[in-house]
Formats: structure tokens, C-alpha cells, sequence
């Protein structure tokens, strides 16, 4: 039978090596799944280049996985928000790599490497400094820069229902990245708040197709980064906490 | 001279009381948006534009990170934190809203289909070049978000700006110095002295602010503009430039 | 007010002109917009160049646009279906021409005409008859052909709901190019099944966004094109039945 | 000689006779689909293996026209015009589907998210290039279909087909001499004849049908074949060798 459920969130992320490519679902806190990427900060794999929007906020979810030395690289659009204390620190210092994408071009890039396509031509950038180095060609009098598809290896992404075979609905605009992530992971790990049976998604509506997705994992009531972050929360790996008490 | 510097730069500060404040930038911008637009607006005054569209128009707002049909700010039974604009404020959704996902919504946004967008700037050039993401200092952290995305495919990209900086530096300029976010994109300007058009003859006054003179203006400006105030007053606002000017510049 | 309901196909189809590109949705009958079709045959533009995955079946529908002589290039994947009897005919005697494209290349080519994509990479048809002429290039070892996005001035689909925004949902597998071919398509004219209040179509379901609608026009029973097929109809453009009566 | 030519071409025209027929061929390749698969079948012979796919293994099926969990035949209350597979029959979907468009369709064919494709064939090359779309005659027209996609796109290549032409030409060769459909895409052939694995070493042979000898098939192949059954008969079926020739190739 098939069954993507999985016992823990530990369980999701235990396969995530040193040096992988993760891409974290999420536009700011909506839609970022806070439970696996604490998990993933637990398990401990380092040297990672992660895609996110953003870089997170506070000194939970994405920017505690930063701040506990685990991104080697960020791929992102906009690595500035309220409160993102961690990321603009270890820049400033030379501890993290940015690689800068405009944000239409992070998601076309994205659905291009879950949809086989190796490189695209697309008009954004051109003329500015994003542009540079890439190729430029002319089609019918306009110029566009030659973008490439982007894989992970890994998806962390947040869903609203999911069944056993993976089909997913999302939740109002924290939809956002979590599909075209979900194609570009060779492995899709799903957080979702509500698991149903088989054909409780009419078919119609499911959003993500169960093909794109490898381990859920419920949560039916996921931490909220906002929410943690004016509560002063910092994350901090099991093993630390541990170490503490 | 310092005293004179000193008074131009106090003069320039309080600029806003002299033209137009940011209310009525982005008023006299609502009244370009027109009935039955696809509208994204961009985060500070563009967001206030929505308010002052003139009764009667329906114009369906669109937020980049995956929602046609942005409502207004929620009331707080209807807060939902995954409910927010490309801001990342919380916002609504108006009956006959659609959510898709980040490479539907800038499919929406490359592929020509959003008819308005409304931006700040740091700088725009003689030929509609914008400058509004990045000083280029070496210090700072680079972050884009959607503006390149946004001036390369939406149909016509108005800005809303003050006309200088807040030392006096004007923003307006034969050339940006800032790295740019997209070239000859630009066709309308608001800023709190003046309208401007981008044209292919250059840079059009079209409007002014109430008390504002052209000569006012032009020594506030860094390239020569052309006073087509009295053109635009003999025959009324002709809104159908902006397109024409577009058409040549994509 | 937003209202893009019309208020007949006549109307709907009344801009199509000669020469015009038409993308008309369906694989096979399923998702067929045969009223739509009907109409432009009535309307008369022709020198068309059309898209469609096939070339109609029997004598109404596409095959009745094609043999009313309105139709002067298909570009389709597929043009030899059961019952597909006219286009054959033209095609042997040179009367049309045809651009022959894979499926799936078809699909990503309207997909990025739409997303303002003009040109990407594919390993479809390298190394065949239908990669001739085209650039190939090898990324990370492998060789892929550029092709190039398609757009049209028009687009004929079929719905299952429809508001006066064009909010739109589909029927199972009549879904198929239509919100593809939506969103390629400069004026997109759609027959819907059923018109709906505003909010009548959770905002979670939509399928295909009413920016990329232009014109709706309801048929609350269309025409299914195997039962006229089964009936042996052909459809004649209704001058010439009026010239009959 | 005449004579013994009409005698092979009869004793080749009833060839399925001989050995699998075409239910057999199907239930042969269904024991290679796993549990768990996302299965996309090919009009004909192809569309049978799903009946013979054994209990107890639970396989998704696709279909390109944009429904993934695609289920069995309908009733006549469950025919619905609107739910038909790629061969355009009537099909129904299963608890668990999922209806999408095309473009989404075919991203997860092109992007290698689809484990297994099953097609019938023309021709196939000793490197495991495919031609079925096609016989390059002049009057012929033209029509591809999704079969370009599919070899290019989908992880593991099976061909189901009559081991040769009613006719009693090769079908299994060393070049191709139709239209390719894709080049060094086949992992594994059926036949009614035998097996035979796509390999770096050559075409290989791992399991004869009832009754047939190597001989037999090597007589009626268009390239030498390998000889693998034995290897195979001492370690058992050996499902990996597919999967390592596919990461070779593609």
C-alpha cells in the first residue's frame, strides 16, 4: 500500500546530507514549515545551500537554521525583512553566500527544474546588474537573459490537507513556493495540518498532485514564526537543549 | 551660501507642504487606474492608491505572492497570518478572489497580463529607466524581491516619489547612478510637485501641483523637461500617451 | 462594473479577423468549445492558423472550421484521430498546412507564451525528424532543443463554471490546454456550463484566473461532438443554411 | 524458395501462436511494475499490463491528457464524455486522483517525475532508440502525440511488441531505419518471443517464452543478440540491471 505518512518530522529529514540543496517552502512565516525545519536543525546536516524567499526572522525556523551555522549559501530574492536579525550579520561577515534572484525568476527557475526544462529566456533583469555575466539574446526586437532551472534535493513545505498518496491543498496565500518546490525536490518532505482519507480532496482541487510529494507528516497545530518571534523564542537544536538541562 | 544650502534643504524637507503630501500622490494616481484593471501596487504610498480609486470603478488588485483579489486590512476576526500581501501585511480576499501559486502568479506578472503597477523609486531616467532596489553601496544587502519581475511585464509601470531625496538630490535624472531594476520601463511619475510623462521626445510635464511652477520643478529636476501643461490643458488629460509611449518602449 | 459575460457566441467571436491565430481548447471532444466553434464558423474569418491537439472529428466542430475552408495551418500533436475525416483530405491535396508538435512541447510552448517566456530547452524530439533545423544545446552532458512560446490573438475553451470576473473551473479531464491556452491567448472567449455568483468558486479552486478571461458566453447544454458525430451532422455556416432555405 | 518464403511468412504472422500472446506479453511486463509506481501506459497492448499487474502492489496510474490515479473502464453510469485516458476511451478516477492541464501534465512527464512508461514500438535499436511514430512515407500524415515526451521524460522506457512485422521483418535492429522518437531511450523489450534488457554491452536477451530458443529469436533480430538467460537463471531476475542501464544513457 502506498503510504507517505511518516512517524516524526525527525523521521522526514533524516535522509538530508551535508551539502545538499534544500528548498524551504514560504513567503515570510506564511507557509514556512516551522516543525521540519526545527527538525532539520536537530538532525544537524551542514553546508547547505537552502532556496527560501527570504531568510527568515527572529532566531527561529529558517534563521535559527542559519544561525546554527548549517546554510553554507542562501538563494533568495529578498534576504532583508522585519526582523531578520541572523542572516544580514553572517553576511556582513563573509560566513554565508548570497546568490541574489529576483523573485519571478526564483519561481520560474524553480518550476523549470521540476518540469525538465535546464534553461529558460525571460526579459526580468535585463539591463541591470542581476544580468551580468549571463547570456543575452534578442527575440523579435526585445532582450531577454538566459535563467537556469533549479533542482534540490530536498523540499520542506507546508501544506493544509494531504491523503496517503500525497496529494496536497494549501492554506490561502501560504500556497506561495510549496508547489514548484514540491517538482524540483528529487524528495518532497510535506508538513501538513490535516491528513485525510483518500478522496477527501475532490480531485478536482488537489493542488499539489501526490507525485511531487515523498514524507508527510501531521501537525495539526504548527507553531506560528510571528508568534514566536514576539515571544523572544530562540531554537535551539535538541542535542544543545540537552546539553543544557 | 551655507545659509542658502541650509534654507533650500529645509525648503525640500517640508516639500511635501508645499505640492502634493502622500495622500494626494497617491490620489491623483488613483484617478489613472481604470475600470476593470489588474492592478499589483507596490509597499509604502503605491499600497495607498487603492483608497482613492474613484467610486464606481472595479479594479482587482493582484499581490505577487499569489492572490487576485486583495481585499482590505482585516478586522481582526478575519486576521489570518497566512493570508498577507507581498508586504507581508495581513489583507482579505473579496468575493471572486483566486489563489495560485508563485510561478502562476509571476507567469501573471511576465506574461504581460497585470495592466498597472505602482512603485516607489529611488531614481528614474530621462528614458524611463528605474532605479529602486539597490543604492549599490558596498555595504548593503542586496535584496530584489518582485521589482524586476514587475516593471519587465506589467503593461504600464506608474511611480509614485517625492521629487527629491530628503538632502535636496533630485531623483529625477538623465541617467540612474543607482544600479538599475529595469530599463525604459517607466511610463508616468507622480511625484508631490508634479506629473511627468515619459516620452520618447523625453520627460513631459504633463500636471502640476497646486502653486507649483514648471521653473520650480525644472530646478529640482537633472534633466530638461518639456512643459506640456498647456497642450494637456487645451485638450484635457489624455491618459491614451502613456500607452503610445509604452508601445514604443517594449 | 467587472461583467465579461456576453450575450451570444456571435458576439463573443465577432473580433476573431483573417489571419488571426485561434487556440482552441479539447483533446479530442473532451473540452471541445463546440458552440464557440460553430459561431466562428457563422463569423467567417478565415486564412486561420489554429491550435489544438488534434484536427476535429466528423464534420462538425473543428473539422466543420477546417472544411468550411477557414482554416490555413494547423499546429497540432495529433492529426489523425478516429473519424477524422477532413483534415486528411486537405492535407494530401495541400489545401493546409501543418506544423507538427509533440504534445507535451505543444503544451510547455503555449504554457510559456502565456508566462512570458519566448524560448526554452527541452530533451523532447532530440535526435528526430522534429528537431531539424533547431538549436541544440547540451547542458550537464545532455542535449536539448530550444523551442519557442506560442501565443495566439485568440482562445475558444470550454468550462465548467465561470463568474462575471472569468474565475473558471473545469470538468475532469475537459480541462486539458484550456487554462493553458487562457492565459496564452491576447482575448480569451470561453463557453461555460454554468455561471456562478462572485465567490460561488472557493478561491482555493480556481483554475484558471480571471485575468486571463475576456469574454464568457453560458451554454447550459452543450452539444457533445460524438453524439453529432454518431448523427452523422455536419455543420453548415448559417448563411449557407440560409441560402438552403 | 518461393514456397519456403510463404511458409515463413505464415509461421511468422501466427508467431504470437508460438509464443506469448498479447495477454501474456502484457502480464510478462506488468511483474516488472513495482508497488508504489506512477505507471503511464501507451494505447494498445500497453493499456493491458494494468490488469496483470499483481495483487497487493498499488500503482498510480497517469495519463497525459491530465489525470493522475486514472481507474478502470466506466459503467454507463459512470461514462462521462469529459473523462477520457490519451487513447481518447472512457476511463474513470480513482479515490485519490488528482485532475490537472496540460502544461502541468507534461511538466511531470519532461521533469522525470513518471517511474515507468509502457509503448509499443516499430522499430528499436540495438542503443535502445525508439521509433513508433512514424514510417517516413511520403503520403503518410504525420502524428506524434505524446510519444516524444514520454521516452524523453519518463524514468524507465518498456516497449511491448510483436517481435516482428506481421510481415515477418526485424523489429529489434541495429540502426532504425524510421523517424526516431528519441534516441537511447528503451530500458527493456517485450516480445512475444523473450525479454531483452537495453544494456552498454548490447542488447541483451534475460528470458525466453515457452518453447522459443535463443536461435529461434536471434533468427528473427536484426542484431546479435546477448545471450544473458543463463546468468539470469543462476541469480534470478535481476530488476536493477534496468534501472543502472537507464542512469548510463540518460
Amino acid at each position: 500500500m502506498i503510504n507517505k505518512i511518516v512517524a516524526s518530522c525527525a523521521t522526514a529529514v533524516a535522509n538530508i546530507k551535508d551539502g545538499d540543496t534544500v528548498m524551504i517552502g514560504g513567503f515570510g512565516e506564511a507557509g514556512s514549515p516551522v516543525e521540519l525545519i526545527h527538525a532539520l536543525i536537530d538532525h544537524g546536516a551542514k553546508n547547505l545551500t537552502v532556496v527560501n524567499n527570504n531568510t527568515g526572522s527572529g532566531r527561529v525556523g529558517l534563521a535559527a537554521l542559519i544561525e546554527n551555522g548549517q546554510v553554507a549559501k542562501m538563494i533568495c530574492s529578498y534576504p532583508r525583512t522585519a526582523n531578520s536579525l541572523v542572516f544580514p550579520e553572517l553576511y556582513r561577515s563573509g560566513k554565508i553566500e548570497l546568490e541574489l534572484v529576483p523573485q519571478g525568476t526564483l519561481a520560474e527557475r524553480i518550476r523549470a527544474g521540476g518540469a525538465g526544462i535546464p534553461a529558460f529566456f525571460t526579459k526580468t533583469s535585463v539591463g541591470t546588474p542581476l544580468a551580468e555575466g549571463k547570456e543575452i539574446r534578442n527575440f523579435e526586437g526585445d532582450d531577454y537573459v538566459m535563467e537556469r532551472g533549479l533542482k534540490a534535493d530536498f523540499a520542506l513545505i507546508k501544506a493544509k490537507q494531504a491523503d496517503r498518496y500525497g496529494n496536497l491543498t494549501f492554506n490561502k496565500t501560504a500556497r506561495n513556493f510549496a508547489p514548484i518546490m514540491a517538482m524540483a525536490a528529487t524528495t518532497t518532505l510535506v508538513q501538513t495540518n490535516e491528513m485525510v482519507e483518500l478522496g477527501g480532496i475532490d480531485p478536482e482541487n488537489v493542488v499539489t498532485p501526490g507525485i511531487f510529494v515523498n514524507s508527510i507528516i501531521e501537525i495539526t497545530q504548527p507553531q506560528q514564526e510571528s508568534q514566536l518571534v514576539k515571544n523572544g523564542v530562540v531554537y535551539l537544536p535538541i542535542k544543545s537543549q540537552g546539553a543544557k538541562a | 551660501m551655507s545659509t542658502l544650502a541650509t534654507s533650500n534643504q529645509h525648503a525640500n524637507s517640508q516639500v511635501a507642504q508645499v505640492g502634493w503630501n502622500r495622500e494626494q500622490m497617491a490620489h491623483r494616481c488613483a484617478q489613472d487606474i481604470e475600470e476593470g484593471s489588474y492592478v499589483n501596487l507596490g509597499i509604502g504610498i503605491p499600497e495607498k492608491v487603492a483608497q482613492y480609486v474613484p467610486d464606481g470603478r472595479e479594479v482587482i488588485y493582484h499581490t505577487e505572492n499569489g492572490l487576485l483579489g486583495m481585499g482590505n486590512s482585516p478586522s481582526a476576526d478575519e486576521l489570518d497570518p497566512d493570508l498577507i500581501n507581498a508586504g507581508k501585511k495581513p489583507v482579505t480576499a473579496i468575493p471572486g478572489a483566486a489563489y495560485f501559486h508563485h510561478g502562476d502568479s509571476f507567469a501573471m506578472i511576465r506574461g504581460n497580463h497585470i495592466d498597472v503597477c505602482v512603485l516607489g523609486a529611488m531614481q528614474v531616467s530621462e528614458k524611463g529607466d528605474l532605479a529602486n532596489w539597490s543604492t549599490g553601496a558596498a555595504d548593503a544587502i542586496p535584496a530584489v524581491g518582485g521589482a524586476m519581475d514587475l516593471v519587465a511585464g506589467v503593461k504600464t509601470i506608474y511611480i509614485i516619489t517625492q521629487h527629491t531625496t530628503k538632502t535636496g538630490d533630485a531623483k529625477i535624472l538623465a541617467e540612474c547612478s543607482f544600479p538599475l531594476t529595469g530599463q525604459k520601463v517607466v511610463n508616468r511619475i507622480y511625484t508631490d510637485l508634479c506629473v511627468i510623462d515619459v516620452t520618447n521626445k523625453g520627460l513631459a510635464l504633463i500636471e502640476l501641483a497646486p502653486g507649483i511652477s514648471f521653473d520650480y520643478v525644472q530646478a529640482r529636476t537633472g534633466v530638461e523637461l518639456l512643459n506640456a501643461t498647456e497642450q494637456l490643458d487645451a485638450k484635457g488629460f489624455d491618459n491614451s500617451s502613456v500607452n503610445s509611449s509604452r508601445e514604443v518602449q517594449s
